[in-house]
């Protein structure tokens, strides 16, 4: 198989973001998102366990038998979930106290299973590292234009700096129902590009 | 008292896909069909219960003690994968009625962030075994309780036409965040 | 429950029925509406006269055809009729007015029935009777209900709930004792020493005469009703004068009723006691901007153009012809249909209140669901037929709808409830039958 | 290179082989990350009086009861490093909140100046009551509460004839959370006399910078 | 001969419109408007001008430039969630909150599921929610009402009595100020005399049955009855009390009754009326927001589909033999 390392970084960000066109890991996605920075920490926490273990799981991907791969996969996503937990609650405590739980639940999080059994069980180390790298920073984009949007719109700040006014803020948009709205249109924009993408294809067959 | 609290709480204040934001992936992707409902909510009530007092024994008896809670993650997922897995079997064996009603909704549930998320709350929280298995139940009830709403409305949506772009996801979470808007009206009902 | 009053528009009331003049050529259809085709017995170049038989009734769901002119046969092929359909047609070039000598051509009104109760639905069948109310079922099979079935009573559709029309109206003031006698052949013929007419209260003269009509009847009773449509129906009328329901699926027999038209009633009293066969019915001619409205007494076959002659032609301003009511009647292209049994009027009506607003978005304001007579959700099946959901329109009971057409009357957002559901109803219908099918 | 067969060997080396690697890995980020865990692991009523407090070098803890002999209380008390009282901490509750108890920790100076002031436990509306937190210390109108002695200040809401601005649209919050404050400075005076050397807890000094005096 | 129409059975219509039927509405909320404008003066009138006006500008710029699909402005929706809207809000409240709510309620709550008929909970309701969460502190200042007052933001605010009956005053109004209106509020929600001959008319034009609003005020009256006679020192509120303040009869006459929110058969609206009234004083009893209605309302429209799907109008045929 042949592909470009540069198009295998990209898709994730762009093509296949995880979270606008894969709709994967939505629970971290709509939960840590209330502002840029625990939006971007999240992104970031997940990029490295995904890089992780992406690489990781590409080395040993052939010394791994057929019948405990997600036995194995799950016990390295998880070490690097403690390692990611650990990190953080040691040099960032209070990102500690802010993502809660999210932060243990990146387990759970489908993106990290997916990539790993749809990508690096099958591919080089460098393409699985550049795969890992790429739909992590996806991942990452994602949760820090929504965190950003939502912080914004809910406190007038972007990463804490005062935008406008805070008066001015809705405060719906940095609680629960701020997430699922701001990411539903999130998505929205996404969907209508894409469609416009689609039109405008069939109107050049036309 | 306390335990009708923690019901409260679990199921209308402080709803575990609603204001938790955990199983929302169950709802987003598989509410579409109503009646699978009881079935998807049975099988998580199940699992849940279970995994809950299986860890909070494991915490109690093994990671407090030894001091080894760092294990937590890691321990907690591999608990719950082969609970998962063996009820599987179990039921595949036992009662294929059972099977036919619960058990096809167990792959589901593995990466369903509501199980680990349960379990690791009521870590963090503190509780006692019985408010485990309360709280535990109490959350099936608000994730069934969501699902069923969300079942409903989504069941309705399929009959009107949507605005192109707002399709599946998009429409979800705008209904998603508008009912979560409406119970926040709970606030304050449990501390 | 359900139902609704649209504006009556009674405009020929009390206009006294008269005879439509003859067609100089009738085209009679071998099938009216419903059942199986009749076979012909006659053949191009042959003389018939009026009551001849001219179609024979084939098989159990069929009905004789007796021509209902005198002359010659011009030829037998397809001709258009009111629902757009091409139907196999005796074409009878008319020459003079020659009756059957069987037939009893007196006025004179004949109380006694000799007949037994067998010989009375024999009589029926032969003389090739159906419901003029306009579903056109054969009356004979009506009358013969499975053996383990026992009728009770004889319900007569006196309603006419359909606004505009007038001829079962007219006729009762008419032929009231007439039809009193055909009651009691009827009653007899199918066992029954109770009887019931129904009629609505926008008839009170009616009400009157056959109140007084019905003292020196015995076991007639008149039930005056409150005007709704669609009372008429067979179902909806049951439940008003006995307060029973037929269940889903079911005929009215399960409830012990049998349920009879008032022109058919007539219509079986001259068979029975003039051995008169039905070969004419009473059409109402009406219309808005019509100038003469008026119900004729016309033979079948006629085309509808020469009776529209005759009441002053085709008014300005027409932007949709019907044959039959407005609520069920069927939109036809030309006047040029002859008139066939079930065929109970023509209306005309404006351009400005045929044509159809546009349909908008449904506001679920439940208006379809309160209006419908059979309890269903129009909205619901409308969607769901859109979306080929066929098991759930099954589900939600499409094939009990009676197609009144109240739903798609009732609309604010003039949306086309009856048209889908019609269309859902004929595919359910297929699934249906080709699951009993396969069962057998 | 062809994929391992699932024998029974093959599987126990490899999970083994993996066990071996998460253990490793895990046991030395924790032996790393351990010590700094600790100390971040510090109780929030800890940061709290750190937060509300003066610069110190050690406080004392001690629940003392109040003059209506009904409510306990836990005052601490900061001194420097020559034993002088340098101000206290003062935990205070209120149950008049919109919503049940507000639960508040003010630290004054050894002359009843309010320094600053940290809620523990609130449930008041979003936006509303809730914006306590940090209403009464932001410093626009009427509306911060620090420096004010609490002896001499009258620590109302301005509706019922006092000096401070109660949030808009909060008044019941703020007259709970005034109420509270009030009840902190009645502690801190009836309490001033009693000498207490207590228990020592350990100051990071990088933290005390980042309190808000 | 002109070319006929061949369309299908029925060739004629009832002439209802949803124009007509929006229209009905309207008219109802015409008293109610009277008291706003008494009561609240030049507040009033600020607000529901702009609410209407930017309800069915939104409307008309969403259909035209995003969707693309017919417009259907003139239906009379839009300006009927706008003028509910208005009725929902204090009078002093900023008109670029206002705008923020009109863009909520069109934008978000209707014309995301596609326009009129498809959202499942109603527009003006989740935009007036929408507000209250996100500003809690514009949306619960309420002026004090003086007949035909002339200041608009700098009004004298004054509590609502539900607000004083959660903070222990005794300064609640007597019930004919309560039932005429003479309290702080919401534009359209003080006055249950206007209200109430709003609800008359609409029964009498048959617009809407009287199941959902007497099963909510009847829930409300007995639900809080029960509280205030078992323990009257910690339920202060009197039945009377309840029904008359707050967003209740503003809401069980004319927001739960949205055709398109709330259920349709006959058992399916009870148990909805019933919901609401027991959430509303859940909500206002035990719960941080003084006010529940709003909240039941559209916890009770995510109710709806499921009360549709499972309680269906009576079958005909279904009756057993008499």
């Amino acid at each position: 198989m042949k592909q470009s390392g540069v198009k295998v970084f990209l898709n994730g960000i762009f093509k296949e973001n995880p979270v606008l066109v894969l709709f994967l890991g939505m629970c971290p996605t709509l939960a840590t998102t209330s502002t840029a920075l625990t939006g971007m920490s999240m992104g970031l926490a997940t990029l490295f366990v995904l890089f992780a273990s992406n690489v990781v799981i590409s080395i040993l991907k052939n010394l791994i038998p057929e019948r405990i791969t997600m036995t194995a996969y799950v016990m390295i996503i998880s070490t690097f979930v403690t390692v990611a937990e650990m990190l953080i609650h040691a040099y960032y405590p209070a990102m500690y106290v802010s993502l809660g739980i999210f932060l243990p639940l990146i387990v759970v999080n489908c993106l990290i299973l997916g990539r790993v059994q749809v990508f690096a069980s099958k591919n080089s180390v460098f393409y699985s590292a550049l795969d890992g790298l790429g739909m992590g920073l996806g991942f990452t984009f994602a949760l820090t234009v929504l965190g950003t949007l939502r912080e914004l719109l809910g406190t007038g700040k972007a990463f804490g700096n005062t935008v406008f006014p805070e008066h001015y803020g809705a405060l719906i948009f940095v609680l629960a129902p701020g997430a699922f709205i701001t990411l539903g249109y999130l998505i929205a924009v996404v969907n209508s590009a894409k469609l416009r993408k689609t039109e405008d294809i069939e109107d050049n067959i036309d | 008292m306390t335990y009708i609290l923690i019901f409260i709480s679990a199921v209308f204040v402080n709803n575990i896909v609603l204001s938790q934001f955990l199983g929302v992936y169950p709802i987003l992707g598989f509410s579409k069909r109503i009646d699978m409902v009881p079935g998807m909510t049975g099988a998580v009530a199940f699992i849940l219960t279970i995994s809950t007092i299986i860890t909070y024994i494991i915490q109690k008896t093994v990671l407090i003690p030894y001091h080894v809670q760092f294990l937590q993650t890691i321990i907690y997922v591999f608990t719950i994968a082969s609970l998962v897995t063996l009820t599987d079997r179990v039921l595949k064996r036992v009662s294929s009625s059972l099977y036919q009603t619960l058990g096809v909704y167990l792959p589901l549930i593995t990466t369903n962030c509501v199980i680990l998320g349960v379990a690791i709350l009521v870590a963090r929280k503190d509780l006692n075994l019985m408010e485990s298995v309360v709280f535990a139940i109490s959350t099936s009830v608000g994730f069934g309780l969501a699902l069923v709403i969300f079942a409903g409305i989504r069941d309705q949506l399929s009959l009107v036409k949507l605005p192109k772009s707002m399709e599946g996801i998009p429409v979800a979470l705008i209904t998603a965040g508008l009912l979560a808007m409406a119970f926040m009206g709970f606030a304050g009902l449990v501390k | 429950m359900g139902g609704i009053h649209p504006k009556e528009h009674k405009l020929s009331a009390g206009i006294r029925i008269q005879n439509a003049d003859l067609p100089i050529q009738a085209i009679i259809p071998l099938i009216h509406y419903l059942g199986a085709s009749s076979t012909a017995v006659i053949a191009k170049g042959d003389h018939v006269k009026v009551g001849q038989l001219i179609g024979k009734a084939n098989g159990y769901v069929s009905a004789n055809v007796h021509s209902s002119v005198s002359g010659i046969v011009n030829r037998i092929e397809g001709a258009l009729d009111a629902s757009g359909n091409e139907v196999l047609s005796v074409y009878i070039d008319v020459k003079e007015d020659e009756w059957l000598e069987t037939i009893d051509k007196s006025t004179d009104i004949k109380r006694e029935c000799i007949l037994s109760p067998s010989e009375i639905i024999k009589r029926i069948s032969e003389s090739g009777i159906v419901g003029l109310g306009g579903a056109t079922f054969p009356t004979h099979v009506k009358l013969s209900p499975p053996p383990d079935k026992k009728a009770e009573v004889l319900i007569i559709n006196a309603v006419e709930c359909e606004p505009y029309l007038t001829c079962d109206h007219q006729l009762m003031l008419e032929k009231g004792e007439e039809i009193f006698v055909g009651i009691t052949i009827l009653m007899k013929g199918v066992g029954v020493n109770r009887a019931v007419i129904g009629i609505e209260n926008n008839k009170k003269d009616a009400i009157a005469l056959f109140q007084k009509l019905a003292k020196t009847f015995e076991g007639i009773t008149v039930v005056p009703l409150k005007v709704q449509y669609p009372q008429g129906g067979e179902k909806q009328l049951i439940d008003a004068v006995l307060g029973r329901q037929v269940p889903s699926g079911a005929l009215p027999i399960e409830v012990g009723a049998i349920v009879q038209n008032v022109a058919t009633t007539f219509a079986i009293y001259e068979a029975v006691q003039k051995n008169k066969p039905l070969f004419e019915r009473i059409i109402t001619i009406t219309g808005k901007s019509m100038s003469r409205h008026g119900n004729y007494r016309a033979r079948l076959g006629t085309p509808l153009t020469n009776i529209v002659e005759q009441a002053g032609g085709v008014p300005p301003d027409t932007g949709k012809i019907v044959a039959g009511g407005p609520m069920m009647g069927r939109a036809i292209s030309s006047l040029e249909v002859a008139v066939a049994k079930g065929t109970s009027g023509v209306l005309f009506i404006q351009t400005l209140e045929s044509s159809r607003k546009k349909m908008q978005n449904c506001m679920r304001c439940t208006q379809c669901m309160v209006v419908c007579p059979m309890g269903l959700e129009p909205f619901l099946l409308m969607s769901q037929t859109e979306r080929s959901m066929w098991a759930e329109t099954e589900e939600n009971r499409i094939m009990d709808c009676i197609e009144c057409g109240c739903c798609s009357f009732a609309c604010p957002s003039n949306r086309p409830l009856l048209d889908h559901i019609r269309f859902g109803k004929m595919t359910v219908g297929k699934i249906v039958r080709n699951r009993h099918g396969k069962k057998e | 290179m062809k994929k391992v067969k699932s024998s029974i060997l093959n599987i126990v080396l490899v999970l083994a082989g993996i066990s071996a690697f998460a253990g490793v890995t895990l046991a030395s980020v924790y032996t790393l990350t351990k010590d700094t865990i600790k100390d971040s692991q510090t109780s929030k009523i800890e940061e709290a009086v750190r937060a509300v407090l003066p610069p110190y070098d050690h406080v004392s803890l001690k629940p003392i009861e109040l003059k209506n002999g009904v409510e306990t209380t836990n005052v601490y008390k900061a001194y420097d490093k020559n034993n002088a009282m340098v101000g206290a901490a003062v935990e205070s509750t209120s149950n008049n909140g919109y919503r049940g108890t507000i639960d508040i920790i003010v630290g004054f100076n050894t002359k009843g100046v309010i320094m600053n002031y940290a809620v523990i436990e609130q449930n008041e509306t979003p936006g509303l009551g809730a914006q306590m937190e940090s209403w009464f210390k932001t410093n626009i109108a009427h509306q911060d509460i620090q420096g004010k002695n609490a002896g001499t200040s009258n620590l109302n809401v301005s509706k019922d004839g006092g000096e401070i601005d109660g949030i808009t649209g909060a008044t019941i919050s703020s007259r709970a959370f005034l109420f509270a404050v009030r009840n902190a400075y009645f502690a801190f005076t009836s309490n001033l006399d009693v000498q207490d050397q207590g228990t020592k807890v350990k100051v990071d000094s990088t933290q005390q910078k980042s309190s808000h005096l | 001969m002109p070319k006929l129409d061949l369309s299908t059975s029925p060739h004629v219509h009832s002439g209802d419109t949803v124009s007509s039927k929006m229209t009905g509405v309207l008219i109802a909320l015409i008293p109610a408007y009277i008291a706003a404008l008494y009561f609240f003066g030049l507040g009033a009138l600020i607000i529901s001008i702009t609410a209407i006006g930017s309800c069915v500008l939104f409307e008309y710029l969403i259909q035209r430039f995003l969707l693309k699909g017919s417009l259907s402005i003139l239906d009379g929706s839009a300006a009927l969630t706008g003028i509910l809207l208005a009725f929902n809000l204090p009078s002093n409240l900023p008109v670029w909150i206002v705008i923020v709510g009109s863009f909520v309620a069109i934008g978000v709550a209707k014309m995301s599921f596609g326009g009129l008929g498809n959202n499942p909970f109603n527009p003006a309701l989740v935009a007036r929610v929408f507000l209250l969460i996100s500003f809690p502190a514009q949306m619960t200042s309420w002026p004090k009402p003086m007949p035909w007052n002339p200041a608009y933001l700098d009004a004298v605010t004054a509590a609502t009595p539900l607000a004083i009956l959660k903070g222990q005053f005794s300064e609640v109004p007597d019930t004919l100020n309560l039932f005429l209106g003479n309290m702080g509020g919401s534009l359209g929600e003080v006055s249950a005399l206007a209200l109430l001959l709003g609800l008359a008319y609409l029964l009498i034009r048959k617009i809407i049955t009287w199941h959902i609003p007497i099963s909510i005020l009847l829930t409300v009256f007995v639900f809080t009855g029960i509280l205030h006679i078992a323990n009257p020192d910690a339920f202060i509120g009197t039945p009377v009390f309840h029904l008359l303040t707050g967003g209740l009869m503003l809401g069980a006459i004319f927001m739960a009754t949205d055709y398109v929110t709330s259920p349709m058969t006959k058992p399916g609206m009870l148990i909805f009326g019933i919901g609401i009234g027991i959430i509303t004083v859940v909500i206002r009893v035990f719960g941080s927001y003084p006010e529940g209605m709003s909240f039941a309302i559209l916890i009770l429209n995510g109710f709806t589909p499921l009360i549709n799907k499972y309680i269906k109008p009576k079958r005909f045929g279904k009756v057993k033999r008499k």
